[in-house]
């Protein structure tokens, strides 16, 4: 499925970190959206299906100098190294049960193929993926809320984030509908950006330069000359991605005034934060 | 031909080889996976026609507005409604999650009546004709005022019913519980008279001044709070946090200033002394103060000089300079009061002193700043009518100003003080201190009415339960009392039919009225709520049916105000906590959970950090300095001098240290075990301290020691 | 009673003593059994892996059993393609070891997926990119090879050599057997390989992540190569482990020790590049990645430089040394002692390049996992070494496994014996 | 798997691991069908003399 029709979309986020509240309503809105489950006991984080997932962040620094920031972190729908489509995951499934789609930029899952050997998860170091350890159950009626846009997984299969992507579909049928070429922006929002009371997220095209999250990210078309897997780093000196120097060239962007948590999202060697921080790409003019 | 063992061997060989070569194997293996691929037992969601409603949140008092998505005639998903005049599309965690409550596995459904220690199911006419005759008896006995009424707010039209059954039946005794709009009018009365209520206006304030007020953690109304707060960047303006925990809104402010917490009132004041003594108050603003303004600023200077203040506070004096200047020194400022999420427990002192701030820099009524304003009353009910019974009942004293004064009462008489009691939208026995003797009392009320939705920690302690509808299943005007800047009122509008034998609580109490007969039912002479709303709410009701809400004041209220510094000027003394214990604990208001009446939905409950919860234990976070010989992630005994628990200990540097922080809103005990039995109720470890001179229950937490469990 | 199916001239214990044992361990199997349906019937959640750990002890388990059973593609291409002839004499019990290894794995598999029923998919739907299916495939392919080297060991039971198809099967058999060799060495290279490929290629865990050549990365080469050095410890380790329990002396000492040599020299040479490899991993693939080999190794209650040193040098070149040099290989005591190391030391690699990659924290704001496996899993992890020990007890009872049996036995004259 | 099944490409990674692997397949059944059928035709051709 090469872009045939008219330009690939590359659909991305950024998300504020200085205006996320931690307060949650992104999980939620994506759990509502997406039929997923909940069991008796969820507080053991490691088996609980949570496709945006949010991190507390500390400076490790002991009182009253600790700081604390929250990372909301759906998945990152990586494009692997060099931005080539081979992502962590979908390099390693097996069963061609998760897909990178060229067009979309969103790296899928079908819960029907999929077989459940669990090699994505433990490809992606972001732990976006989620094995369904139990068959999904509901309380005597609860079954009512359920949205038929997204099918309920069964037990023994692995689910993750989808950039909602039955929202990116119905939108775009609209579009064919009205005889329209592509969708708006403000057509296909994922259930987390349009639930965050604090606006923190924002979601759109990464190569729409109209596009909100175009102009937030400004981001380099040319991969890094200091890392060629890096592609799409971000001209703009508050943004970063999480596990940037893997490759994994996420399109989740971060953004943030504060240094410390920019330079959470990565992995440093002593001194090294020092000499790249203030090395974001190549200039604008590269455009 | 005869079948020896090798022909048979023979035989059986070519057999599994046929079987092997024939489709059967492979049919086989293809079905088997489309089986799994079609498990019956995991649901397939019908589909339908898409459509949307809007309505608007009664969750919490923040009333934002909602858009529902349906699929036919089911509700499938809640999201916030874009240019509604409160949350502007975005949604609280809890508001999303509002379909879970429709179909909570504790929801009462249909109306119950105690039977010894079990409920059993009852008819909507006998449930009603029982409470109705309960009622007659109790008027009969010729105190009527022994009927009270607890429900979660004074507005509103079910409340107005409420309050109007009460009234024509002969009883002063309604109580609310509180909340962060009942201390803004009890603020409101002290300093400025009956009737008022403030605002305050976050999202246009350039300096806000935050006495723990959680603006990010559910203080007033959510969604708008975090609004306010994610402009305050684009705005330059700062946002300082004075909190004894490095809360989520402490850590988003742009200052965090940690106090030793119950002495806010302390710093309030030592900043009001900088202020005075540097002349950094507006003059013109003074001459509008009451009541003693020079004995009052006599007493601060003296009282509360920085390095005194400083002492008693634990916040540097150089920086209560440096607060009090910038505070005084900014266009427009504003100092918020209501610790987390402003409905726990406050001092009046604390309340007031922090309001004395925006009046001596004068942001009253000025945008960004405070605004002080009659309370809105959107609603004409027809005048009561009443009887003699009705009249003399009235006219009576109530138990208590509050309801933590009515439980106290009600526990210490012999005689019963309340001879029946309605229960709306309230869970005292969950929600107020000392959570064990608010059930003693409870358990004295010989009729206990709930017309709660669920079978919480109240209803199960009712004698009958008339189950209401939730949100998303009744019709009801929803006025947003939470200190907003404007004064908003929202229609919630039933998008599913009942689920369950439920009523309204507004038709359940026109029901009663009827069944009472005479001059009661002659004030309820609407056939249904619906109706009634619909008379009541006359003037605003086409814009409220229209838009689904009515913006009744916006902007800046002309005009100034008085002051009344007296109570301030007699310089109440600050709330101690109750016991001897080394440390304190204090309760942490968590935005993922719900510390009011209801319980979090399964959804928000699994939000919450394995650091606040784990299983079923809570997690209490004290600082590492605090914690010595206790292990992050290890057990400890807590003991307060109202009872023991056992807790996870999570070390955090984000505690001041001496303090130890355990969340609100676990530790429920409804029959839905993915949000019940999880940890413990902080409510049955701190008892009520009551303030003299305002009645409030101003516990901020209590004295406590902790152990290796 | 079973005298009739047990070799020619070969002393067997009575049957009901064998009977006796079997059942024991049959006991174990049943348990194992048990917990495999519970995990097919109540799902995964039987286990304590969960969403960091989603390879776990059966992961392990897989990748070791068929590293250990690289003896017998190692064994027979030495046999078969480099025609050396004195291995003749224990290339049966290799492919027997090499079965029940490689059933094991498959059996494994088929419990750790979600989904069992759909587990063909993996073949259907191919991704030919995903070196998990390589593994399949090869795996699968070589099973078949396994199998149809054991097939002739079988039919020269006694009673089945009786018929005459059956006895020209194994004659023709044993003719082609080099093309079935060249074969599985083929596929055997390319699947143990593969499972190197399948923590090499996972550039999101810097833990695991190797350079290498083409598409393979470094721990494709060496799973490889440790499996053909390793192998053949094993399959000297479960031989002498036969004769201790048979009370017997089995395969003559100069096949022992020319296996003992040629695993040796394997070990030696795999040990001198997986050192390279470490040292490189740990000097430039790691740094460039943000990390210092420190990180994979503290902060955690149990993965430290320990097992680095424990893997590398303790059960790497320890071994190697003793087995290539003539007085301490001969030695049997040492022999011994570095055959067992050397089983612990693939093992060990194995564990590695599974659980502690799981382990180790990759987001700087993350935590180390650490896990420990439920009954179910401990259970169906065993029973794999319970039905190996079955199949060796009625293999060596009914099968002529070891053709110097004979010959290193005395045998007295049996009574019943036709 | 098979060129029939959607997720085929003709491209080099699918026919180099293919290739491979039904090469190996083919080797693998058409050893074993020789042996099968030569054992058949010794059977038959036997004077049903035991050897060795």
């Amino acid at each position: 499925m090469k872009q045939n029709n008219n330009k690939a979309h590359k659909f991305g986020m950024v998300i504020d970190l200085d205006k996320c509240t931690g307060c949650g309503s992104c999980m939620v809105s994506c759990m509502s959206e997406n039929n997923v489950p909940f069991k008796e006991d969820e507080s053991n984080k490691k088996d609980s299906i949570t496709w945006m997932s949010v991190y507390k962040l500390t400076n490790g620094k002991s009182f009253p100098d600790t700081q604390i920031v929250y990372m909301p972190r759906p998945c990152q729908h990586c494009g692997g190294k060099g931005d080539h489509g081979h992502s962590p995951c979908v390099s390693v499934c097996p069963a061609v049960a998760t897909d990178y789609g060229y067009d979309t930029g969103i790296v899928s899952q079908i819960y029907t193929r999929c077989f459940g050997c669990r090699y994505c998860m433990g490809a992606c170091p972001y732990h976006a993926r989620y094995f369904n350890w139990w068959d999904p159950k509901w309380p005597e009626g609860m079954e009512n809320y359920l949205s038929p846009d997204v099918s309920p997984r069964m037990r023994g299969v692995v689910e993750k984030c989808s950039f909602c992507y039955h929202r990116y579909q119905a939108a775009r049928d609209i579009a064919y509908y009205e005889g329209r070429d592509d969708i708006e922006e403000h057509e296909y929002q994922t259930a987390c950006t349009t639930a965050c009371p604090a606006g923190a997220i924002v979601f759109g095209d990464l190569n729409n330069p109209a596009h909100q999250v175009h102009q937030i990210v400004k981001p380099d078309p040319h991969p890094d000359p200091r890392n060629k897997h890096v592609v799409g780093k971000s001209r703009n000196p508050k943004v970063f991605r999480l596990l940037e120097r893997l490759g994994t060239n996420p399109k989740i962007y971060y953004l943030s005034e504060r240094e410390w948590v920019r330079k959470a999202g990565d992995n440093y060697l002593d001194g090294e934060w020092d000499k790249i921080k203030n090395y974001h790409g190549a200039t604008l003019s590269n455009d | 031909m005869k079948v020896d063992r090798r022909s048979f061997l023979g035989l059986g060989l070519g057999a599994v080889a046929g079987v092997a070569v024939s489709p059967v194997g492979i049919k086989l293996t293809d079905d088997s996976s489309i089986w799994t691929q079609n498990w019956p037992w995991t649901p397939v969601p019908i589909d339908g026609e898409v459509t949307y409603e809007n309505s608007v949140c009664s969750l919490c008092p923040g009333s934002c507005g909602l858009s529902i998505r349906k699929i036919d005639d089911r509700p499938v998903k809640i999201e916030g409604l874009a240019e509604h005049p409160v949350n502007d599309g975005g949604a609280c965690l809890h508001g999303i999650a509002g379909l879970q409550y429709l179909y909570d596995p504790a929801r009462v459904k249909t109306p119950l009546k105690k039977n010894g220690d079990k409920f059993e199911k009852i008819s909507w006419d006998d449930a009603i004709a029982l409470v109705a005759g309960k009622l007659v008896d109790i008027r009969k006995s010729g105190s009527p005022e022994k009927l009270a009424c607890i429900a979660d707010k004074e507005q509103g039209s079910v409340s107005g019913l409420f309050q109007r059954l009460l009234k024509t039946f002969g009883s002063p005794n309604f109580y609310t519980m509180p909340s962060l709009e009942s201390y803004l009018e009890v603020t409101a009365e002290a300093l400025h008279g009956e009737g008022m209520t403030i605002g305050f206006d976050l999202e246009n304030s350039d300096f806000v001044l935050s006495f723990g007020a959680g603006i990010i953690e559910g203080w007033g109304s959510p969604v708008n709070c975090f609004k306010a707060n994610a402009s305050r960047r684009a705005r330059h303006a700062k946002l300082y946090q004075i909190e004894s925990r490095l809360s989520n809104t402490a850590a988003n402010a742009d200052k965090w200033i940690p106090i030793k917490p119950g002495t806010e009132a302390d710093l309030a004041l030592g900043i009001c002394a900088v202020i005075l003594k540097n002349n950094l108050f507006n003059g013109g603003a003074t001459a509008n103060f009451r009541g003693g303004f020079n004995k009052l600023a006599i007493m601060i200077q003296k009282d509360y000089a920085p390095s005194k203040t400083a002492e008693i506070t634990g916040v540097k004096a150089s920086d209560i300079e440096k607060i009090a200047t910038l505070f005084a020194k900014a266009k427009m400022p504003v100092a918020v009061f209501g610790k987390g999420r402003g409905d726990g427990a406050q001092s009046l002192k604390e309340l007031a002193a922090v309001h004395t701030l925006n009046c001596l820099v004068d942001n009253i009524n000025k945008e960004g700043g405070a605004f002080v304003q009659p309370q809105s009353e959107y609603l004409e009910f027809p005048d009561e009518s009443m009887d003699s019974i009705a009249d003399a009942g009235f006219s009576k004293n109530k138990a208590g100003r509050y309801v933590n004064q009515l439980i106290e009462k009600v526990n210490e008489s012999s005689k019963p003080v309340v001879e029946a009691l309605f229960v709306y939208n309230a869970n005292p026995c969950y929600s107020l201190h000392d959570s064990k003797s608010v059930k003693q009392a409870i358990g004295k009320i010989p009729f206990v009415v709930s017309f709660s939705s669920f079978l919480d920690e109240t209803a199960k302690e009712a004698d009958i339960i008339l189950p209401s509808h939730t949100f998303l299943e009744r019709l009801e005007d929803v006025p947003s009392c939470a200190g907003l800047a404007k004064s908003v009122v929202g229609l919630t509008k039933p998008v599913i039919d009942p689920v369950f034998d439920t009523k309204h609580a507004g038709d359940a109490v026109i029901l009663i009225a009827k069944a009472l007969e005479g001059s009661i039912a002659q004030n309820f002479e609407w056939e249904t709520y619906d109706e009634c709303l619909e008379s009541v709410a006359g003037g605003i009701w086409d814009s409220l049916s229209e838009d689904g809400y009515a913006i009744i004041s916006e902007g800046a209220p002309s005009g100034s105000v008085a002051v009344n510094v007296s109570f301030l000027a007699d310089n109440p003394a600050t709330i101690q906590a109750q016991g001897d214990y080394e440390l304190t604990l204090i309760p942490i208001d968590n935005m993922r959970l719900i510390n009011a009446g209801i319980a979090a939905s399964p959804f928000a409950i699994k939000t919450v950090s394995d650091k606040v919860l784990k299983g079923s234990d809570i997690v209490v976070e004290i600082n590492p300095l605090t914690a010595k010989g206790l292990k992050d992630r290890g057990y400890a005994t807590l003991t307060t001098p109202m009872g023991t628990a056992r807790v996870m200990i999570n070390l955090n540097e984000g505690m001041m240290p001496g303090i130890i922080g355990m969340v609100e809103g676990l530790g429920h005990t409804f029959d839905n075990k993915y949000v019940s039995n999880k940890g413990i109720n902080v409510n049955d470890l701190i008892g009520p301290v009551i303030e003299s001179g305002s009645g409030l229950d101003a516990a901020f937490g209590i004295k406590v020691k902790i152990s290796k469990a | 009673m079973d005298s009739a199916l047990i070799p020619e001239g070969a002393k067997r214990c009575s049957f009901p003593k064998f009977a006796i044992g079997i059942a024991i361990v049959s006991a174990v199997v049943l348990w194992g059994v048990f917990a495999m349906f519970l995990c097919w019937f109540k799902g995964l959640n039987q286990t304590n892996m969960n969403d960091y750990y989603g390879f776990a002890l059966w992961i392990w388990a897989d990748l070791a059993v068929i590293a250990v059973g690289g003896g017998a593609f190692f064994t027979g291409l030495l046999r078969y393609i480099f025609k050396i002839d004195e291995l003749k004499n224990i290339i049966n019990f290799a492919v027997i070891i090499g079965f029940i290894c490689y059933s094991s794995a498959l059996l494994i598999l088929a419990i750790d997926i979600g989904q069992p029923l759909r587990g063909w998919f993996i073949f259907w739907h191919a991704n030919v990119h995903s070196m998990l299916t390589e593994v399949a495939f090869c795996l699968s392919a070589y099973f078949a090879v396994l199998t149809i080297e054991f097939i002739p060991n079988i039919l020269e039971n006694r009673q089945a050599n009786k018929v005459p198809f059956f006895h020209h099967l194994a004659h023709n058999m044993h003719g082609v057997m080099a093309v079935f060799a060249a074969t599985g060495a083929f596929l055997s290279f390319f699947h143990q390989g593969s499972l190197g490929g399948v923590a090499g290629v996972l550039y999101g865990r810097p833990f695991a992540v190797r350079e290498g050549l083409l598409i393979w990365p470094w721990t494709f080469f060496l799973f490889t190569w440790s499996a053909a050095a390793f192998g053949p410890c094993f399959t000297l380790l479960v031989t002498k482990i036969t004769e201790t329990v048979t009370g017997k002396k089995l395969v003559k000492d100069n096949v022992v020790h020319l296996l003992a040599k040629i695993s040796g020299w394997m070990i030696v040479t795999y040990i001198i590049a997986k050192i390279i490899d470490t040292i490189y991993w740990a000097l430039v693939t790691a740094p460039s990645l943000g990390f210092t080999l420190s990180h994979f190794y503290s902060n955690n209650g149990f993965y430290g430089y320990w097992i680095l040193i424990t893997e590398i040098v303790l059960c790497g070149v320890v071994p190697g040394a003793i087995l290539i040099m003539k007085s301490t290989r001969e030695n049997p005591r040492l022999r011994l002692i570095a055959i067992i190391l050397g089983v612990i030391g693939v093992c060990l690699n194995r564990w590695v390049m599974v659980l502690q990659i799981m382990a180790v924290p990759v987001m700087s704001f993350d935590t180390w996992a650490l896990y420990f496996p439920s009954w179910q899993e401990i259970a169906t992890t065993i029973l794999p070494v319970a039905y190996g020990i079955i199949l060796i007890a009625v293999a060596y009872r009914y099968l002529p496994v070891f053709p110097q049996e004979q010959e290193l036995n005395t045998i007295e004259p049996v009574a019943e014996a036709e | 798997m098979f060129p029939f099944s959607f997720e085929w490409a003709w491209d080099m990674a699918h026919v180099v691991f293919f290739g491979g692997f039904w090469y190996a397949v083919s080797i693998l059944g058409a050893g074993m069908t020789f042996c099968i059928l030569k054992a058949a035709y010794d059977t038959i051709n036997d004077s049903g003399d035991s050897h060795h």
